[in-house]
């Protein structure tokens, strides 16, 4: 699930993957951790680590750890606990949400739904799809040679029990496809290109 | 007495109203059209409407209170403060409807409702008054007149309504070309805010304190004097930090500033509830400012440090009863306390009032915390009255303790749906001429006017990644359902990054 | 120090880090699979699992404890009381693991967590004991022995559990036909509680007041004493209102009483925080009854009297800092404190526990009024921990202010969801006999067995009246359009005329 | 609108007529005149008067009061003003509500639902002892056919670390137990059953 927020003037890219019972969600490439439990319908208790890029799970004395996992990749189920935030989200002016963690108000404004790359890309030259998170491909929509138009699906991949659309950010052809239907991905793996 | 009507509203209304029940009496509210679900409504035992929303045409009608003391059967009536408080026609208005009012007598509240007539009482009374003009300037006074009597004082000097307060009706003149135009917005504010356009000139002291002193007396010749509060930390004249005992008054200068105050008030035959400002300057010379004829917004504090009650005190005061306990412990306060007015104001937009709906609100509470609060979640904060939505006070054995107490509490207060002060506060005592003390009655303002509108949100970067994931998952918890997600939909990315880029522009403005 | 792990859940837990955050400290918390949501785990600046919900696989477990101690790299740990407030092996363990046990020492737990062994102690320090047996029944002993051990203390007597508290492994037996059944309870409730069968016996003194006497005690030899609290009214021998001062206690017996309080903790060598109750008997004579090796859960009415911060003074004799206030401070009380306990509990259904979500929760504010809470709005209440939602503490000058002041803040306390035990407050705080102070440990079971079950709330046929509308109306509202959504234009409306104004006013600035 | 509300045991006959701004209730024949506002969801504030048969407002000096108005029958919209109460409903077992009146809370059950509690069950006909919590069953203290009296304990439960004693709401024959020692129950579990 990837979201594009902007908080005091910056825009924020943030891709949230289900690990275990919890998250991890990558802020701008800096990948977070979260145990999320809901207490009410606004407000959200996280448990949170940073999680370094081997997977340390972010113990205070990692030395003499024993639960300490060895470096592999972003998507281990660590060891919960560490920093704990309440997080209120109450509705703001102008569509804005306010966002307080502990005792400090954010004003943030989110897509509200699920982006993907073409979102984001250039104007001009090639476009590689790639999978924002990992998942399986449920349908490919295209097939080489086929010219296709901006916004047009290409791509469907199901993350998190979701079926996710990956669009094309603007008009082209295609010139190759990595995948078939049926298999699984890794975030990031490049799904298609266009011309 | 069995019942006493509160004429008023907010978080005075539900405090003197807990008083009422603690003695036993029952307490009567009465309301605008906008505050039909206000706390101190559904808090008292009686309500009773009293007209449309402006004050003028519902808590300032005098007819309407007496009319809602008459139906309710009330045998006393408290006026708060703000309002009618200092009023006293509506003193008057009272006494002469059979019912007590508690608080000063009408021809007491007529003497010290007069800056100028009380900066009279003072000088006879032998106590200093801030160098200024005897009497209200004259309508029809000249330029030629006017210029003169300035120069006399001397500059910077400060144009005050005669019947004003809380900082309305005041300006500030620094030299003879600003005089005329001074004098003339005061009159103009005055008038509006008070129905008196009369002002007055009073020489501006160079960075002083404001020091007050809460007295009490009795109907039978006795007068306690309280340890005094400093006040000094104000925005645009208006209080917004009060704390007890003043790191600046040592126990010499207490008995001389209460017995000052004592001296003033006796000789206005003052009683009940009220409370005497001066000015203290840097060379510990303090001088007679005004008197409050009611209970102050900031009594809190002197509860805190001295188990007194003040409202228990006024009712009881008011139904005749003496003074009996020792003055001493007026006087001796124990602790620290501390007070942050929490105003509905949006401090990183120039504290303009941000009126709304309360969504969520918890208090901080535990040890050495007292909330008065008006407010409530799902609560309309109205546009018609101060935006004070509560009182937070904190108590603690030191001052040391009293300012990282109150931090805590502050970081525990949560106001969803409205802007508060709140940020405001947890910068403020952090800064280190607060911690220290060093503050005078325009540190607050200078500070401000230094910082040229710099948010006082000065998050970690780690908040601000939460904030993001917080949003996202919250998002993605009630997809599709919730109306921020919906209006995020109806926005695409150019409009967003386009908004994001004009956000930015402004905030570096 | 710099962290604090805090090894309790609920209110205490709170309390704790309130105080942690005042002193600079950052609170970490654990939680068990329940309480993921808890107050505790979100006011805490971090937080670790430690188990299943049920005590003995979380709370109780010494190893997961102390590894989220380790993976915090918390420097200290607070145990709070219950669980492994007063237990010597855990105080052992976080010292062998290098960290600071907020509390006594574990040879000091161990001397005074043993009841007989604590009698013995006080014994020693010349302080009488309830007469009893020396130490605890054999587990092997003969029905005839006991029998001949019975006679020899006397009828009425109590089966206490050597590592019992707040009631539990506690049976009260009045005559020989119910001594076998009496200790095989007791036996087996202190063993599922405490992990430990051991009772003895001890004679029920008659009508005797439980008058207990708070200490702090440094590691430089100062030990302290503090006016005494009473903690007569309990049910089923577990305290639900504390007060202090006490009014059975004078100055000459409370300069008796806390001296052999101060003894018996001296020879026990004794530091930190830690209360030792006594029985006083209706000759006033005082017995030691047993020594509590923590925070007490009434801790924060001594705060409120004496103006001294419990928890904070903990933490600061575990850094190894003196006592350095003037001692008179703690013994000299100003004014007069109580709390209510407030439990999920139904008291009209023989105070069953009555877990469940709290749907509303609005706790009471304004002066003198402390709640110490560890519930929320939202947060289910769990099954499996004592049922204390908060502890409601008031402070007013006088008892007969402080009992009125309590009887308001309780009818502000709206608790929705779930039953609580406020309405039986409402009308144990009416009953002459507790107005009047005139109670003994045994009054409240009293009066509860000839009230028979009938219920505590005493409705006037007006208020009953007003709910059946209530009902109505609020069926009528939710079954029809909602007017929400008018209401909500004109609060629009009027936001943006306020700040139409605001911004009018500014620029005339 | 009418309505036939159940509390402490009584059924109540309630008739609602909007008038004006406000609304006049008839409870069993006693006639109110409610101003009602509606604070969230589940709270009101009321400020009420009795109306009595002649149409008084109710004032507390109605001989001076130049606005009362003769008596016109149930149906005027009177002055408003006078005793105020806060009432917060909410759910409560078995499909009751709980309705808060200050600081007095009832049990009330809307439009003929009958109170199902064994607990204050009436002086006759059989009574079923239910579990109020989840617990565990600590001792069965009656067998099969023995006779118990009012108030008598008849089983302990154990929950919340503490134990309870249930007690026979009056004199009858123990005729069922449908638990043994040891095991764990559900809230609303049948236990024992009385004649």
């Amino acid at each position: 699930m990837q979201y594009e927020i902007e908080v005091d003037g910056r825009l924020r890219q943030v891709v949230v993957h289900r690990v275990g019972d919890g998250f991890a969600v990558e802020v701008d490439g800096r990948r977070w951790q979260v145990d999320l439990a809901r207490v009410d319908s606004h407000t959200l208790s996280l448990i949170t680590g940073v999680v370094p890029p081997n997977g340390d799970t972010g113990d205070a004395t990692p030395a003499s750890d024993s639960s300490r996992r060895p470096g592999v990749g972003p998507l281990v189920s660590p060891r919960p606990g560490g920093p704990s935030r309440e997080v209120i989200v109450s509705s703001g002016t102008d569509g804005r949400l306010v966002v307080r963690v502990g005792a400090t108000a954010f004003s943030v404004a989110l897509n509200g739904r699920r982006r993907t790359d073409e979102m984001v890309a250039g104007t001009d030259g090639p476009q590689r799809i790639v999978a924002p998170m990992p998942g399986k491909i449920v349908r490919v929509l295209v097939g080489v040679g086929d010219a296709v138009h901006a916004r047009q699906a290409l791509i469907v991949v199901e993350a998190m029990k979701m079926e996710n659309e990956l669009r094309a950010a603007r008009d082209g052809t295609v010139a190759g496809i990595h995948v078939k239907e049926g298999v699984s991905v890794e975030a990031g793996a490049p799904l298609i290109d266009i011309l | 007495m069995k019942k006493i009507l509160i004429a008023n509203r907010g978080e005075i209304a539900v405090r003197i109203a807990r008083a009422c029940r603690e003695m036993g009496v029952s307490p009567v509210a009465v309301y605008s059209e906008c505050d039909r679900t206000a706390l101190h409504v559904r808090y008292a035992d009686e309500a009773y409407p009293i007209g449309p929303s402006a004050p003028r045409d519902s808590y300032l009608r005098i007819d309407a209170i007496l009319d809602a003391a008459r139906r309710s059967g009330a045998d006393a009536v408290h006026p708060g403060y703000g309002f009618l408080a200092e009023n006293e026609t509506f003193a008057a208005a009272v006494r002469d409807a059979g019912l007590v009012f508690i608080g000063p007598s009408p021809e007491a509240i007529a003497l010290m409702g007069s800056k100028t007539a009380a900066r009279a009482a003072a000088t006879r009374a032998g106590v200093a008054v801030v160098p200024g003009t005897e009497g209200p300037l004259s309508p029809a006074i000249t330029e030629p007149e006017l210029t003169s009597t300035a120069q006399a004082i001397g500059y910077p000097l400060l144009v005050k309504a005669v019947s004003g307060g809380g900082g309305k009706g005041m300006r500030t003149v620094t030299n003879l070309r600003d005089l005329a135009a001074g004098v003339a917005a005061a009159r103009s504010e005055a008038g509006s805010a008070f129905g008196d356009p009369a002002v007055y000139l009073e020489r501006c002291l160079i960075r002083p304190r404001h020091i007050e002193v809460q007295l009490l007396a009795d109907e039978h010749g006795t007068l306690v004097p309280f340890v005094e509060r400093e006040c000094s930390i104000q925005r645009r004249h208006q209080k917004v930090v009060e704390e007890t005992p003043s790191l600046a008054v040592g126990p010499p200068l207490r008995a001389a500033i209460t017995s000052a105050a004592s001296a003033v008030a006796r000789a206005a035959g003052y009683t009940n509830a009220g409370t005497i400002e001066f000015l203290l300057d840097e060379d510990g010379r303090f001088y007679f400012l005004e008197m409050n004829t009611r209970l102050q917004v900031e009594h809190p504090i002197t509860e805190m440090v001295t188990g007194l009650d003040l409202v228990r005190w006024q009712v009881r005061i008011a139904r005749g009863e003496r003074l009996d306990f020792d003055p001493a412990q007026a006087m001796i306060p124990r602790g620290h306390a501390l007070e942050c007015r929490i105003y509905a104001e949006d401090p990183d937009h120039n504290f303009l009032p941000s009126p709304g709906r309360i969504q969520q609100l918890r208090a901080p509470s535990g040890p050495g915390v007292r909330d008065d609060s008006g407010a409530a979640a799902g609560l309309d904060v109205p546009i018609f009255y101060d935006p004070m939505i509560s009182k937070l006070a904190c108590w603690a054995e030191d001052r040391a303790s009293v300012v990282a107490r109150m931090r805590r509490a502050l970081d525990e207060y949560v106001v969803t749906g409205i802007k508060t002060t709140v940020p405001f506060f947890r910068w403020l005592l952090a800064q280190p001429e607060f911690v220290e003390g060093r503050f005078h009655t325009t540190y607050l303002d200078e500070v401000l006017a230094a910082r040229a509108g710099r948010s006082f949100v000065e998050p970690d970067g780690d908040a601000e990644d939460i904030a993001v994931i917080g949003a996202a998952l919250q998002s993605m918890l009630s997809s599709g359902v919730s109306r921020s997600s919906a209006q995020g939909a109806a926005v695409d990315g150019a409009a967003l990054r386009w908004k994001a880029r004009a956000r930015a522009d402004a905030l570096r403005r």
